[in-house]
């Protein structure tokens, strides 16, 4: 499946959100994630399956005003 | 002060962002007295992790958490960012943003609203980034917000009240909200300026992040901010317009 | 800051007239942190001696005294009562005023030129309360005026800086020259704004001691003092014409 | 002689400033003192003597702003 | 200009209400030189026919007529507002005032927009009565609206151009968009500043009716309406920050 | 208005430096219906003699000149200058400038008020240009000035009048006397400004001669002069700090 | 029937808008009506009938800033 | 004589400021002069002699703000 993550293309099998960030390299990271612009928490990732297409957004801490 | 049921020693607030370093960050958080201050989210990358790190420095620092949605021009945009934010600080709070102009970066009322209403109801504790418009903050406290952010002037513009009359109005019409001013505050005579006239705390970034020495700007801002409360709280007199003598005129010598 | 040769470390001072009572004064002078307090004459009676207690009232303080010559209307005036003040308060320091229009008790350049050229040749100390004109500022210093003391505004007006860009020209002209701003401060945040703009300085008295609370707004002032001249060494921002973001944009989630 | 102090008219006779000074009660008062307009010192007043007409000048320390 | 595809040789619109006497309004109405003059309904009686009477000296002046929908407070109350106007003063034009605040008369931007876009579907021809909120006016013009009428400072409050930053990012964010100010101008000086701007025309009533001499005020604005706009096309100086002088130096009699 | 005796209809003045062309000069002149103008002296050559065709045009234009005395430092210089103007232009009038400062270009009080009172007593008839400061301008009427000259912000600055509150204590404080504002208009809208204020006349020279279309410019000053000056006798509305409706409220449709 | 005309309460029989005009005397008359709310336009006055408790609006030209 | 026009330096025989002018060549020019800062009227000029070392000032008319 073709997906994107945080804008970038990338090519995937089948797998849920929370198999994909481990696949990433996200373990232990504070993050949170979105799919297709709506939020999927971090309970839910496990059930939540990857869609050709989806875009996925992973998004951590960072500086704010 | 208090804010969703939270008790503040300090009435100001701090960004976090444009600091030259995470060290001059740090000791201007510290040297502010602040006890709340603003974050962010970005697309974290899992090898460089840039957001752990910042996120262990905020953590130390032991201050409320307060993010923010910026950068979001739609209702469903900030909702969702809300949502990531909630998970990733642990916190009910928001500071909502959404951008409606992108030349004076101008919080968009319509969006503002929709997405303070759905939040509102999700369990969020909303402090709607807004303008000094009175029909737009009542909208905002029938949607469930429970404080206001008036911006002060446009974000990183430094200009201080830019509409102390209608800022002035939007304090008398909710006498009660609790109002942080947010956004456009230059110096600290801004603040204490706002500060007597009687808005509740501030928060801003860029006048301390960017200023020469940051940690000793963000020290004058502390004082500048009590200096503004404690004189709203021991009734100033007020202007006139012609001048009056301040020594006592009786008993001049040469008198005739 | 040093004046003729004193180093003061506050940048607060603090008229000594219209307080509700001799107690509030003292708190107020205290809160405040000023070393500086003006004093004035008046004809003293034999038996009641107000003047008398009032004196002791000020020794107690353990601050220095700058005598005013308030209410001269004419070189000669002023400088019988600065010489009379130097006997009575023992200090060759005179706040020279010398006022030339009843309605806006603005100082008469002419008169108080020549008072402060015959004083300061005769010894004294000459702190000239004057306006924003250069000119007027040039031809004191000539005289030998080493401090000026140019009005925000109107005395008693509680305006603030009336004309900010007159001031800020004076200030540019004389950089090295110490200049305490005199007059028609009304708030925290004028004092504060007056300090930003490079004075050295602020010299009130209405907006204290005429408050609802004195000695809170003392306090107030001091904070506020304190802000503005730690703003000033931090360098600000300048004011921008036009917003820009204080998070960053790049990372943004949801971007294309 | 007919003077005036403080802007009272006053009966004296003839005296000096001093003496003045103490014939009116201010003995140990920190006052200073003016003749006519023009300042008389502390050190002065034992010489200065008083003129029919003149005009003296008593005055002590107040409050100022 | 062109408004909604009329030609209009005066940049100067008048209010009808709150004249001395009908005789005044003709008088100042045409001293002003203005084509545009507003409108408004009330309950008429069957036996008075005030509004019978008052709408015959309108229509002797020879103006264009642009109803309002004064005093609503609802997008609903204005549609049907505007509905009734249509009918009786045959025109598609109205001037769409949603009231929001009644301490301020402040437009109402929620409603103002769901009015303005049912009206202009339904064939209106939308002057909207706004503020200087570019997200609101940018919404309107997505509505339909092609002209804007931004507020100077609240209605009747004679204070000029309130927010003149504001009224000046609105105005370079849609430069094409004809622009009326309308409410807030006390004075010929203010309407001048608002022409000098950019702003198209100005719109105004209650400066010129409680005048003392209405008719002579309404020339007043007149002239003073064409002065701001000759200017604008005149490519004025910039203002700086210091002097330069205006008398050519060179050949300077005395210099050495 | 009269000043010296001599009944202006126009309360415009220009001065006639800095024009693209001798041509522009003249159609500005014309079309500001200005009555006075002011010119100046410079060291002549004996073979361009240009000063002899500048003086041509001017005498072709068939209005009242104004000499002034630009360029100087000292009452001296200024008095021989006056000398030399007298013979030259043929009239007792001279606009009396002696410069203080060469930043700010602003007047010198002390240098000022002595060439006055010289030149007063040898038959000029003198327009001092001076500050807003009220104690210098009552010197210079009792040296015998009939007129006063106050800027309304530094030379060329194009600021419009800087100190409102200065302007305003000058004007309430000699109601009677004539007062043109000289210096730092920029805009029609600042001249309308002073007109309403009260001042009796507008001096200007770099507003319009350096405007892209200083003749246009001319004829925009034209109008808002007469604009302010209408106003200031039609009695104008006071500002007020909260709104009130300029659409009667009785008689509201939907109302309960 | 019981109505309101203008915020007024009157007694009337069965009629239509049109009528009710001509009835209470604005024949001739520049106004324009509103029934509860709604806009009721002259076109169409012949044909509305008033209804118990209905809130009838006939407003006319008035001075407007 | 060395003597100072407009800043200028000169070199002239004995003559008075009148003769001077018409030398110079502003024969019929409308100007004014001045004599070591010090004005000299036109009628003043045929007997005001021009000294060694005087600064003559021959001014004409210019714009002016």
């Amino acid at each position: 499946m073709r997906i994107s993550v945080n804008g970038a293309a990338q090519e995937v099998g089948e797998t849920s959100l929370a198999a994909l960030l481990e696949h990433l390299g996200y373990s232990g990271a504070c993050v949170a994630t979105a799919v297709n612009g709506a939020f999927a928490s971090a309970s839910a990732r496990g059930q939540t399956m990857i869609q050709n297409g989806d875009e996925i957004e992973i998004v951590g801490p960072m500086q704010g005003g | 002060m208090q804010v969703y049921g939270v008790t503040l020693g300090s009435r100001l607030m701090l960004g976090t962002s444009q600091y030259p370093s995470p060290a001059v960050l740090t000791e201007a958080v510290q040297r502010s007295g602040a006890e709340v201050v603003t974050v962010s989210l970005r697309r974290e990358s899992a090898t460089a992790r840039a957001g752990q790190a910042f996120w262990q420095i905020i953590r130390d620092l032991g201050v409320h958490v307060l993010p923010n949605t910026a950068g979001c021009h739609s209702a469903r945009e900030a909702i969702t960012t809300a949502k990531m934010a909630r998970e990733v600080f642990a916190t009910n709070w928001i500071k909502l943003e959404v951008i409606g102009d992108h030349d004076t970066l101008q919080p968009d009322p319509f969006e503002l609203m929709e997405a303070a209403r759905v939040l509102s109801q999700d369990g969020f504790e909303v402090f709607p980034y807004t303008t000094e418009d009175c029909v737009v903050a009542d909208r905002l406290l029938q949607a469930g917000c429970r404080v206001l952010m008036p911006w002060g002037a446009p974000i990183g513009s430094g200009r201080g009240l830019n509409n102390p009359y209608g800022l002035r109005s939007l304090r008398a019409r909710f006498a009660d909200v609790p109002m942080v001013i947010d956004a456009g505050i230059g110096l600290p005579s801004h603040a204490a300026q706002a500060m007597e006239m009687g808005f509740d705390a501030i928060l801003l970034n860029t006048a301390i992040a960017k200023a020469g020495n940051p940690a000793a700007m963000a020290g004058a801002f502390r004082l500048a901010v009590e200096a503004g409360r404690a004189a709203r709280l021991a009734d100033p007199i007020d202007a006139r317009d012609m001048a009056v003598p301040s020594t006592p005129v009786f008993g001049q010598a040469f008198a005739s």
